[in-house]
């Protein structure tokens, strides 16, 4: 590979592990390495570690440690708190509500459900800028509805939930209420009192944390069954030894996230807002996706017409800009984001669109570079598309 | 993901553009899908001497859309007619299985240009 | 912490991380971060690595890189693959064979799908060393059998089971076999076509690999259906993003493990022989738990008459050796090993049990080091024990 | 996971072995559960002189065994009666809460030895 100079903007996607992060993780590798469940003396050093971490992501919800547990990451977050809910309120009934935006963890684990386990669920619209109407939620409630689960943050267009409403409407219901906070943490507040939810999914990878480590909080009192069923561990609520390095490394990231979050938020919101407005100004028939300010501080979105998304990343990639778009033609799926459908976008435009998301390392030298060099590549791939202004749309 | 050919074509895509005097020309594909070529020929004495594309689509749509107007620039028309996708994917060193459909398209692109030209020129 | 001499003889439980797996690692974090699903450069180098690790893996076991999916550990390998072959088949039956010493992970699984699932389990007998026999396997299957699961080797007695001749028999029955192998990779050669398994769990942690991943081989042609929904991870069967330096750490140490196989399996069972055989000279009372020879190279088990298992663990952590008991009263129950009732032992005899693992950093020194002290521990035990010979079991 | 305290008592128990010349003596628990405690005490004057314990049980069994002695030495056979487990635990500085169990053996052994007592002494 070249040294060319590399600018990340997918941190929506993942992101680079800190150094203070993988500082605290390299102790827990070969020099103590025991397992927490163990009882001697390697494995209560190893325990204390994983206990210290519990309280690290507690403060940071404003949550009890012991309503923490660490789960493989984000996904699997959602999956058990969705099926959890499902199985153990079925008696009392069996409709669930999201919305029509969540993540595919959300949004495939409610169609199993649906299809295998005899659930009904209720997919609430967005509006154009991917906000869901606490309103819809509140005529959503049936006698058997078990579980809203509304995500706090769209991980494509950054659009904010009014999760506050909408978990003040769930309480009122005595519905129980999960939040997909994946990509709310270290970027806005987060507190599950305020917000009253009953569990909420995070994922440190997403701010600077390791990959493949999360955690669901469980409001105490909130019954659950197993996921993962096995070993006493994570107090018989997750079994299979403690990931201890990753959860050390999750600790660490989401204290220093959140002890920095007012001044990050700031900063990335002037790089984002920069960002936005040189690409709408340099570029004609361009528009942004999600709230205008409801935001994501890191996240820009935008549609570029008659071009596609790949062609776009690919062609940002070899100028060293890394970034992603909301066409998901690598899955092999010919269809474009279903975010991006649920705003009201048609699939021609949705397949044009590009995301760029901020993170630590990004500075305002990197959106002088991403403005001078996004211009022409719209222009080149324009030159080369059969579609223009005058010929939109030949379907 | 992409061989290095792939990565060639796209970056450097050969034949891009229209042809004012087409003899025939050819539109497949539908923006919904993500994909569409556009794909003009020149045919003199039963030679394509010309051709050019535009496409709205990936990388591999791209690259298959530059390599398959490559591959039939020269040759006569049923020549050109028996161009596969297959052939034109091998000639980019392959495609991931999920791009498949990008060679296909390039090959009914280039079918639909032969066949509006064999219309309007029955006798050729 | 005093810096005395440690002797970890806990390898069972977990392992250090080697050095050259870590370093394997480490460029994995700050480095490279890619998100090995996402187009661009960055994104694709992180690919490369999983599935560079991936051909690892399957070279380890005789399998097809792409008959190898990553988990997050053992426990979760174990319940995808029990879960899935119960949903998946269950239009052909609902009835699971396994043994009564299977890791929690596959009997509280099996637990969970009899109680609300509606499946019939068999768990079958072992023998006094801890095996299953086949023809029990044999006569066990029935129209409606859907799978067999058994472990290839125990991980609190060490006994290794008959999976070649298990293999054969589900073979021939046409059921799916599924072996739980994470005690196995690295002490004895794994080959999933000479076992004729069709679905194998492994787990990093127990080769000196990093904590937190694993893998399940699913066999070409076997159905699976979703532990975790969501992004279209491990060709949609597995979502979550990749666990990157995990994956990276895992494929290392199963291609260390796998190469040093034999000669580390030899000096295992050196130092294990020399380990029970000196134990036993030593003290009176004691026996042997497992099978004297088809046993794991690294596995010690003992119980100690007249003594409680955790008294002398906490003993001999104290005197610097680190080892685990047979007796689970840490997580609160009160009831000593499963698996050591399925052998035949009397509770009293179960909870006097002691574990000493074997792993790589371990020498004949260490072995010297606890036949010096193991002696005047159980002497002292047993002094203030109320059990002697003569007055076994008041109970 | 245990207190210095505990720990201490467990590796340095007080007032382990037998009494020959025991006034009471009583033994709790069972060893399939994987708990017991036998506890001989010497009365002399409705004062407690003497104690001396055997366990076979956990670390915390031990500690409390060893705690539990300590706390009735010296004192008065109704005083001795009145010690809960919760005392015990306390005095170790706590117990982890699945090990409270073996504050209840001990207990309940201090109970059994003097119960036995009482039995023999009907008098005392
Ligand atoms: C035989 C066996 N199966 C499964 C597991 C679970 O593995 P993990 O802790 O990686 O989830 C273990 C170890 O804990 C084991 O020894
Ligand atoms: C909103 C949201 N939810 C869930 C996930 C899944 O998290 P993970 O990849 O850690 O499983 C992601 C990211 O991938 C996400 O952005």
């Amino acid at each position: 590979m070249s040294d060319k100079r590399i600018i990340y903007l997918d941190n929506a996607a993942t992101t680079a592990v800190r150094k203070e992060v993988l500082d605290a993780m390299l102790p827990w590798f070969i020099e103590h390495y025991g397992n927490p469940s163990s009882i001697h003396s390697v494995g209560r050093d190893a325990k204390r570690a994983v206990e210290n971490a519990r309280k690290q992501v507690a403060m940071a919800i404003g949550a009890q440690p012991q309503e923490i547990y660490f789960t493989g990451g984000g996904s699997e977050s959602d999956n058990w708190a969705i099926r959890s809910a499902a199985e153990m309120l079925q008696s009392k009934g069996k409709h669930i509500i999201t919305s029509s935006v969540e993540h595919h963890a959300v949004l495939h684990t409610c169609e199993y459900l649906e299809k295998k386990q005899g659930c009904r669920v209720t997919y609430l619209p967005v509006d154009e800028d991917g906000r869901v109407n606490p309103d819809d939620v509140k005529a959503a409630i049936a006698e058997d509805t078990v579980l809203i689960t509304i995500m706090a943050a769209n991980n494509e267009i950054g659009t904010l939930q009014p999760i506050a409403e909408i978990g003040r409407i769930a309480k009122e219901a005595g519905v129980l209420f999960h939040t997909d906070a994946v990509q709310a943490i270290g970027a806005i507040p987060v507190d599950v009192n305020e917000w009253n939810v009953g569990l909420l999914s995070l994922s440190a990878h997403k701010f600077h944390g390791p990959k493949g480590v999360g955690a669901l909080y469980i409001r105490k009192g909130v019954r659950m069954n197993n996921l993962i069923y096995g070993g006493a561990q994570e107090k018989n609520l997750r079994a299979g030894t403690e990931n201890l390095a990753s959860i050390v490394g999750l600790g660490k990231a989401i204290e220093l996230a959140t002890a920095e979050l007012p001044a990050h938020a700031a900063r990335m919101t002037m790089l984002r807002d920069r960002l936005i407005r040189g690409i709408l100004e340099a570029i004609p028939d361009v528009r942004l996706n999600g709230h205008a300010t409801q935001r994501l501080p890191g996240n820009v979105n935008v549609s570029v017409r008659y071009i596609e998304g790949e062609s776009l990343l690919m062609r940002l990639d070899l100028a060293g800009v890394e970034a992603s778009s909301g066409s998901a033609c690598t899955s092999g799926s010919l269809d474009p984001s279903h975010v991006l459908l649920a705003i009201g976008l048609p699939h021609e435009i949705a397949h044009g669109s590009l995301r760029l998301s901020l993170g630590n390392g990004n500075t305002d030298a990197d959106v002088d570079y991403v403005l001078k060099v996004l211009p022409g590549i719209v222009e080149t791939l324009r030159a080369m598309s059969p579609l223009s202004a005058s010929n939109a749309c030949p379907a | 993901m992409y061989s290095d050919k792939v990565m060639d074509h796209f970056e450097n895509p050969r034949n891009v553009g229209e042809l004012a005097d087409a003899s025939g020309s050819g539109t497949v594909g539908n923006a919904k899908c993500g994909d569409i070529m556009k794909m003009d020929i020149k045919v003199e004495d039963d030679i394509i001497t010309d051709v050019k594309f535009k496409t709205f689509g990936c990388c591999a749509a791209v690259a298959t859309s530059s390599m398959a107007t490559e591959m039939i620039k020269g040759k006569t028309v049923s020549d050109a007619l028996a161009l596969t996708n297959r052939a034109v994917a091998e000639a980019l060193d392959g495609l991931p299985p999920v791009k498949m459909h990008c060679s296909i398209l390039a090959e009914e692109a280039i079918h639909a240009a032969l066949e509006d030209y064999q219309k309007k020129h029955p006798q050729g």
